[in-house]
């Protein structure tokens, strides 16, 4: 099971170049989604290899309130990109 | 029945949270759902039936979005599309929250908008050009 | 016997995770549309991540709830903020 | 440390944390900068839950990103605009709260049951922004377009009915600037007055000179707002 965290950080480089290239605003948020997903994907991952529960603990909830701040910047945006 | 509904998410989301069912987090967990606020706007009519129906759809979407993702690919779906997908109007704001979970859960739709006199904006990506 | 087969279902969920995870987030970095790049993120960061979620669910039964609520939240968000992103990302039409 | 992960991943992981960093610093757009910001937050969460601090990345997740990039699009939002007074014909509507509500009940009661306050606050909204520019101004406010946009601003252009009541404006800081037709002069057809010195600045290298004359002035608030505030009414 150790092999899996070497192809997770390959794929998470794909969207961290995606920000890097990209000059669109929507698709730096795509970008952003994707990572913070997959980061806490990985985390959980971690806490699995580690059996460590308080990293698992934290990796769910960052899971369920680390979207939040991805939805209010968008709200943002689009009243921004409306004037 | 949105009360019911909205409690029930609200202790599952707590039990899974403490994974304790002791009495004393049981009683602990009832106060705490209880007293966070909810709104209270009890003006849409809706039925059991509804309520079934729109949780059902939002299962099955599951094995349907597996099912999609592999469809997709194996054929690249290049096309995209937007299409008008009619509801009943005024319908209550947990039923349309189910019904854009189930479609927008599929790979294959997303809904862009949802608009009070009854529609949903869906867009497609399809395998073929759209006439 | 029961143990090997857990674990080479377990490993099936997360490989096929991935690789839904790759296929998904490959467009990113193409010259699609925002909405196109949103569905083949949903593919990704959702279904994909569901998957490598089971998979870890298989292997530690024992902390299920955890697991659970990771199951529920990341298909409750994901999704809603597929909308959220879907919804803002587009012009409002002129009626 | 457990010997589960080789050194490598742990060290391939970590890197991504300069990396981002070094990323954020780059964006030259505020709000650019804050969707790079939420990625260094979420790869610095990853780094610390990986080198085993999990309350070091819960705090990360939730003050970090949640909190610092709600914080910081407030701000950016609301400081990076270029609020320009024009002499414009204004003619608002009565829109209060009563009005509001009456017009609710004529379209029928339902619509008025789900949103109570918030039709004329909208209503509001929509003038503000539904607001045309005047056509004599159009070849000054594109320069001013282009120029805000190079500079990631927001041009919020605020009709006035007269001249006075543009220097009361400025008087009470309410705008950065005002925009004015040079009546007699046809070599330069506006002449723009800012208070603020960064902007005389830019907009000295930057904007058009044979479309407007650019001033500056310093003004200071009245002694006493309040009364100020008063008299006015």
């Amino acid at each position: 099971m150790n092999w899996i965290l070497g192809p997770m950080l390959l794929i998470l480089l794909i969207p961290i170049y995606e920000t890097f290239q990209d000059k669109d605003i929507w698709q730096k948020m795509l970008a952003f989604a994707s990572v913070s997903t997959k980061t806490s994907i990985m985390i959980l991952v971690i806490s699995v290899l580690r059996d460590d529960w308080m990293i698992g603990l934290v990796g769910v909830l960052i899971l369920s309130v680390g979207n939040a701040s991805l939805m209010l910047l968008a709200q943002v945006l689009k009243r921004v990109n409306e004037l | 029945m949105m009360f019911f509904l909205n409690l029930g998410l609200r202790l599952t989301v707590w039990f899974l949270l403490t994974a304790d069912l002791s009495p004393v987090n049981i009683v602990i967990g009832m106060v705490v759902c209880l007293i966070i606020p909810r709104s209270f706007t009890f003006n849409h009519a809706s039925s059991l039936r509804d309520w079934a129906e729109a949780i059902w759809q939002s299962v099955v979407a599951v094995p349907q979005a597996y099912m999609e993702a592999v469809e997709i690919m194996v054929r690249p779906h290049r096309y995209e599309d937007l299409t008008l997908k009619e509801v009943p109007p005024r319908r209550a704001p947990g039923l349309v929250f189910l019904d854009i979970f189930a479609i927008t859960f599929t790979p294959k739709t997303i809904v862009t908008r949802y608009d009070n006199r009854g529609w949903y904006e869906v867009h497609w990506i399809r395998r073929r050009q759209p006439q | 016997m029961m143990d090997q087969l857990v674990n080479i279902v377990s490993n099936g969920c997360i490989g096929a995770g991935l690789v839904l995870w790759l296929w998904g987030t490959w467009p990113l970095v193409g010259p699609r549309s925002v909405l196109y790049k949103l569905h083949t993120l949903s593919m990704a960061d959702t279904l994909g991540s569901v998957a490598i979620v089971v998979g870890l669910l298989l292997r530690i039964p024992s902390e299920w709830p955890l697991l659970v609520m990771a199951l529920i939240s990341l298909a409750i968000w994901n999704t809603i903020l597929g909308y959220v992103l879907a919804y803002c990302s587009t012009e409002e039409p002129n009626d | 440390m457990t010997n589960v992960m080789t050194d490598w991943d742990l060290a391939a992981i970590t890197a991504l944390l300069p990396i981002a960093a070094v990323m954020t610093v780059l964006q030259k757009n505020p709000y650019h900068a804050l969707v790079v910001r939420g990625i260094l937050g979420a790869i610095a969460a990853l780094v610390y839950a990986l080198l085993g601090a999990a309350d070091v990345a819960l705090t990360e997740a939730l003050v970090g990103t949640m909190l610092a990039i709600t914080l910081y699009a407030v701000a950016v939002r609301s400081s990076l605009v270029l609020k320009l007074g024009i002499i414009a014909p204004v003619d608002l509507p009565e829109i209060s709260i009563e009005n509001g509500s009456q017009n609710g009940q004529q379209n029928g009661e339902t619509e008025d049951l789900v949103h109570p306050v918030s039709q004329p606050l909208e209503d509001m909204f929509n003038l503000i922004h539904s607001f045309e520019d005047p056509p004599e101004l159009k070849p000054l406010l594109a320069d001013l377009r282009v120029f805000c946009d190079r500079h990631s601003l927001r041009l919020e252009l605020h009709p006035m009915p007269d001249r006075q009541a543009l220097d009361y404006a400025m008087e009470t800081k309410e705008v950065h600037g005002v925009a004015l037709l040079n009546g007699d002069s046809a070599a330069h057809p506006y002449s723009v007055t800012v208070r603020v010195d960064r902007l005389y600045e830019l907009m000295q290298t930057e904007l058009n000179p044979a479309i407007a004359t650019l001033d500056t002035t310093t003004v200071s608030l009245p002694e006493n707002p309040l009364m100020s505030d008063t008299s006015s009414r």
